[in-house]
């Protein structure tokens, strides 16, 4: 089996005094979607943020493809190796329309600087048509959305970054039903073409129908992974609750 | 990203998951006003170094009493700022306070109504301030910029550009008189200081201005009457102003046609922002605007006190306002300090 | 000369166009000078518009900004108060574009760009302000308060110190700056006062600090001990005197000297050569000043 | 609540539900810029008749001319409010700019040199000012305000205090000199104007300054290299600040330690603001800052020529600045009116 | 049967020349809790904040308690009407701490006039044991939480208004199986308590085990309005898809 395409050791993370993450680790796998589920405040997206280059961990380590890349300054950095992230805050420019904030951090261009427009509204017109998403014109600014349209966006900004570790927080929170399922659907073929995907989500349905493995947090702490096909809903929600105890402390691979 | 493999070491984290909050000490060390105090101190150590008149009491006095001018002004700016808004007009607030209330002196109208009239004057401006922010939907700034360039045209002609005086004694002990030793511009600095503290930290009123200028949209729909907060912020940072400007009429013993407008403006702004209120609004304390305007009149006075060549002053001046910011971080940085 | 323009409705074919760009267009003297020149230019057929910077602060960047409409527009001449020496490069343009250039208070002379300057220049005034406090009996220490160390500010201060250099009884013990800002009169006058107790006459070139210096020397108690030498009957420098926190006071004849100045320039529009006109500035004790107001003195 | 129970009439309702966008007459309808203009249509009307001098050629080149200041300067001020930043130390920036090369140039280096050293000089000003924000957490306010106290300072030592001249003819012909009849302060505004307009509507860079300004946790989040951006603001907003002061040497032949200051930042950050860039950040176009530059600069010239007297100046320009603002918003109203 | 506690009636919305809402229509009853659903963009967030107040309805009437209130101008206004709401995103202020944000726009109060903040904590702290939930500390700034948490903030301030009428757009997005499940069990005890409790919600589970009714918007525009207990999820489903026609046009009161 290859090397994890991430893999957390350890992860600590202190707000000034307050202690966001004690332990966190987990191995995700290319070709796999890694399911993090917990309770709320459980480090869910401190987890998140601090792969995707926003925090930074106070201690312990985030390896991707098994190599130590060094000190990732900037979620600049973290695209640069190969992470593409959907915020729970989903961090879109109100301002900004809809096909720009999809391009954001990405834009096309032509002759070296000028940015490519047209390009750009077509890829993020042609992305939406594919995510079978109706969010109007590309050129809506995107404080005009409704807040699924703006989950849509953020979605369909990180498949169009294409990255081979896509990291999802909570992408179907504000989604209605088929919206949900649409994604679900993305997210399967993110799987069938060789990314590692990690997902936040509270939908454990949604959950069980789409990941492969799943990590549970809780208090800051890993509490165990667990191969979907493996567990059962109510192991996982016992893990949440704390009913089931943690697994036993180790710094191995998992699962 | 290996950040680092150092075993936990738990003595120093005083915090439970989540929980922790930080120890009294911690607050107030952390606060901006301490580091402000402590600059303070420093250049009072060098000040009286070099000039041993640096702390006799009608050097201190001076300080303070130069410094209730910036502060009564600054307080009513610093609540504007909190709440989200920004008043340039406030210069020439200050002049139109003077102005008009020294005019009514002039005319033998008694002091105790010649203020209150020269204040509501002024309160009017900033209910028109208001008014154009809010129904003309006018950017603060470019409203408030254009009532300064009014305000500035409307002092001049009023006073066809000459000084107003002879102000009566009794006006001029109004600042210039003293309780129980201490001056009486000091008193009211005092007075407006508590009360602002007050408004800010003990009131609804003061928690509704930190929502609206925190998260304008979240006030108003948790059902903040905004409109009435605004308004009552316009007209008490143009009742400040004005105040302000009163005062310094009876110091001075003349209503100054000159005296206000940008630089005025800019001090009053400058002690409110090196005193910690965000400009982003919702974040700010009295104390700290407090500290702020005593900060720049303790420079000023410092400056020719040591002897340094007036051609330095605006250099150490800048130096100090960023320093003091600068080194604020760095000690919060070291108290939060990371692992 | 061309057409009439810029705000005339009196002035008809022909007549001569003077510009007057004023530094301090509502500043009383300022203000005075201005509609003395106007007058004059009515009795000499010409017609004399007037503008000025915004705001209270005198702004060399707005003057010069308007020297130059003024050239542009072909006004036939030009009358300002060099604030600072980069006045000469615009003026210079004016001329260059056939306009007659007048100023006032200006260094005159062949570099300055003017065509005809009236009133004494920095160093003599210096000279007269330092001469009135040398000719009272005793030692006098100078505290100096000017607006910065450029443009004005700069040039009076340089005045004054050259003039303190050539007297036996007058030192100069401290400056400060107010940065043209009233409100910092009372503070700067005062750490003055602090840092140099001995000073015995306060000197500026800014009417403003007047009301500031005045409650300074008085709450300090050093009424009969410190003095200021007046810039001015306006802002309080009567009053001053009246009580005897003043003992001195600068006094300009500011009427004829911009009724002279539009003679001047007009002479030269002319093809005249414009006659030397005495110097109209003095400093006075107090019982000269009231007949110098009556004569029109500010 | 009852709002209305009128039957809807269709006709007048170009949209589909959450589709419809505007046409381009509506487009260029809503643009502030569109406000602006008529609004200097009117006050050239007024000026016209009452002043046949207005109109004539060499009048309109030199309100251009007065404007090439102000725009210069406002490019890069307004490139950074767009991103989210402040410049107050541009007025500053300004005067050493032009000091900085005026020094050179009575020195005798030639002006193809002094221009870029000068420059050079206020960029690394720039970087100063950034380099404090970002690394010493000073809010962008009082960082530049310091250096604006601190390079005031500076400006005075370098050069005693006096102006710097005569400057050779060569560099003045950098702003006197004409190319087919247009002087060439107003083509270098134009060429700044074209550059700024292209970089910010036409390139990545442009887009992510609005993506920081719009949201600057977004702008971190997706990847931006903030600092990056940031460094690039501050060093632009110094270098058109700069440049500004060397052309204005050029215009009138002297570097003027007087010229700049706090009226100067005031006037370029008017000409952003009235031109329709949002303090907010994220939202401005360079053709509004150059209505908004040219508008002052009428303004000024209108007074002049409509023969006003200057003691009515300031009311006219606070009045004119509210009012434009407000009809912008009236026009806008009107045409989204409501039903 | 009583005048329904809300009743919206031929409601239309511009923004701009965007349409957002065509013809919306549904009455909401004291004790029972009224779902809406639909798809994304919908417009199901725009309805509530125009019976919220924060926008004004172009067309159509807003009745509570079957009385036309006149022009509610403002959401203080409504407030005073007896409405409190939760919006889907959130309203928080960030700066401030919980209990202060808890108490928004209803502050207490001793003296006449200085703010009670010992009893604001107080009443913070109860309201959010009795949700069971746990935030930490209320004097925690809102800006530090997570996403659940909150959302769970603002659920607890809409709680602590005790209004008549709730508003609840999308109260359970972020929070996790616990919490919604507690937030589900506080809207059964709003509705016993006798409240008209109108909820938008994406999680047709969420609305089959606690709604009463449920109005369907599609495009703008009531599709139709259902006993929960006498349809179907397909139906629903159907009429948030469009595949089952929305009911012919009426104006008189539904079910
Ligand atoms: N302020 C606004 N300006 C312009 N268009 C708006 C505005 N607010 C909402 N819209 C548009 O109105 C439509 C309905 O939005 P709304 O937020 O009501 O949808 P929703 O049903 O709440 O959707 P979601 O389930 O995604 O939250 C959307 O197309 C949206 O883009
Ligand atoms: N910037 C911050 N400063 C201080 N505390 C923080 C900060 N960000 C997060 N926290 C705290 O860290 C803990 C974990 O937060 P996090 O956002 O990771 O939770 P989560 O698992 O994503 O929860 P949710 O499901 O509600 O989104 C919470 O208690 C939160 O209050
Ligand atoms: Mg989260
Ligand atoms: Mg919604």
């Amino acid at each position: 089996m290859p090397a994890p395409a991430l893999r957390l050791r350890g992860v600590r993370k202190w707000f000034g005094s307050v202690s966001a993450l004690e332990d966190v680790h987990f191995d995700a796998h290319a070709g796999e979607v890694h399911a993090i589920v917990g309770d709320n405040g459980a480090g869910k997206s401190t987890t998140i943020k601090i792969v995707a280059g926003v925090h930074r961990a106070d201690e312990g380590e985030v390896l991707v493809n098994g190599e130590e890349i060094g000190h990732v300054r900037s979620a600049a950095d973290a695209q640069e190796r190969g992470i593409a992230v959907v915020y729970q805050d989903l961090a879109l420019v109100e301002c900004l329309d809809i096909a720009h904030n999809m391009a954001l951090g990405n834009l096309p261009r032509r002759f070296g600087i000028v940015l490519d427009r047209r390009r750009m509204e077509r890829e993020a017109a042609r992305v939406l048509k594919d995510l079978k998403v109706r969010v109007g014109d590309v050129r809506t600014a995107a404080g005009l959305l409704s807040g699924g349209q703006r989950q849509v966006v953020a979605v369909a900004r990180a498949v169009r970054m294409d990255k081979p570790i896509m990291l999802l927080d909570e992408p179907t929170a504000a989604l209605g039903v088929q919206e949900t399922a649409h994604v679900g659907g993305i997210i399967d073929e993110l799987r069938a073409t060789g990314k590692a995907v990690v997902i936040v989500s509270h939908d454990l349905d949604f959950v069980f129908s789409h990941a492969d493995r799943v990590t549970v947090l809780r208090l800051g702490r890993t509490v165990g992974t667990r191969r979907v096909d493996e567990v059962g809903r109510e192991e996982v929600v016992g893990m949440i609750t704390g009913a089931v105890p943690p697994d036993a402390p180790h710094h191995d691979e998992v699962a | 990203m290996t950040v680092t493999a150092k075993p936990p070491s738990t003595q120093d984290r005083p915090a439970e998951h989540g929980g922790a909050r930080d120890s009294l000490l911690t607050k107030v060390l952390v606060r901006q006003e301490t580091t402000l105090v402590l600059v303070m101190i420093a250049i009072g150590v060098f000040a009286t170094a070099r000039s041993a008149l640096f702390l006799s009491e009608s050097n201190l006095t001076s300080i303070l009493r130069s410094s209730v001018i910036y502060f009564v002004m600054a307080c009513g700016a610093a609540l504007l700022v909190i709440g989200g808004g920004l008043d340039f007009s406030a210069g020439a607030v200050f002049t139109l306070g003077a102005l008009s209330t020294c005019k009514l002196l002039v005319e033998g109208v008694p002091w105790p109504l010649a203020v209150p009239a020269g204040l509501a004057v002024c309160c009017a401006v900033g209910a028109v301030n208001f008014a154009v922010v809010t129904y003309l939907h006018v950017p603060p700034i470019i409203a408030t910029l254009g009532t300064f360039y009014m305000l500035t045209g409307i002092d001049n002609l009023v006073t066809d550009g000459a000084d107003v005086l002879p102000l009566p004694a009794g006006f001029q002990r109004v600042a210039q008189g003293s309780v129980l030793g201490v001056s009486n511009d000091v008193l009211i600095a005092v007075a407006v200081g508590v009360l602002f503290w007050f408004l800010l930290e003990r009131t609804r009123f003061g928690v509704n201005v930190r929502a609206l200028g925190g998260n304008r949209q979240a006030a108003v729909g948790n059902g903040l009457r905004v409109f009435r907060l605004d308004l009552a912020l316009y007209v008490i940072a143009a009742a400040t102003a004005a105040l302000a400007g009163v005062v310094y009429s009876a110091q001075v013993g003349a209503g100054q046609v000159t005296a206000g407008g940008t630089s005025t403006t800019l001090n009053a702004v400058t002690a409110v922002l090196i005193g910690g209120v965000s400009l982003m609004g919702g974040m700010g304390s009295v104390q700290g605007v407090a500290v702020g305007a005593v900060l720049l009149s303790l420079i000023d006075n410092a400056l020719v006190l040591t002897g340094i060549p007036p051609q330095y002053n605006s250099i150490v001046i800048g130096a100090i306002l960023v320093s003091a910011v600068a080194v604020d971080h760095l000690r919060r940085a070291r108290i939060y300090r990371k692992r | 000369a061309d057409r009439a323009g810029g705000g005339s409705s009196a002035g008809g074919q022909g007549a001569m166009t003077i510009q007057f760009v004023n530094p301090l267009p509502s500043y009383p003297t300022w203000r005075q000078i201005g509609e003395c020149m106007a007058d004059e230019a009515k009795q000499r057929g010409a017609d004399l518009a007037q503008s000025g910077p915004t705001g209270q602060a005198l702004d060399a960047t707005a003057m010069i900004q308007q020297v130059r409409q003024a050239t542009a527009n072909k006004k036939d001449a030009i009358i300002t108060f060099p604030a600072g020496e980069g006045f000469a490069e615009v003026l210079k343009q004016a001329k260059a574009a056939g306009v007659v250039t007048g100023t006032i208070y200006g260094p005159g002379g062949e570099g300055s760009g003017s065509d005809y300057n009236i009133g004494p220049d920095w160093a003599s005034i210096g000279e007269t302000l330092v001469g009135a406090v040398a000719a009272q009996p005793g030692k006098h220490v100078l505290g100096l308060v000017a607006a910065a160390d450029t443009g004005l500010g700069k040039s009076w201060l340089d005045g004054v110190k050259g003039a303190v250099a050539k007297t036996d009884n007058v030192t100069i013990a401290g400056e400060v700056y107010t940065g043209d800002d009233a409100a910092k009169a009372l503070p700067q006058v005062n750490a003055l006062l602090t840092a140099h107790p001995d000073v015995t006459t306060i000197v500026t070139h800014m009417g403003t600090t007047t009301p500031g210096a005045v409650s300074a020397i008085k709450s300090r108690g050093l009424l009969g001990r410190t003095f200021l030498l007046a810039g001015g009957h306006d802002n309080g420098g009567s009053e001053a005197m009246e009580e005897g926190t003043a003992n001195l006071m600068l006094m300009q004849d500011v009427c004829t000297l911009g009724k002279q100045l539009v003679d001047g320039v007009v002479d030269v529009h002319q093809g005249k050569k414009p006659a030397e006109a005495p110097v109209r500035i003095q400093v006075v004790g107090k019982d000269q000043v009231q007949g110098l107001l009556d004569k029109g003195w500010v």
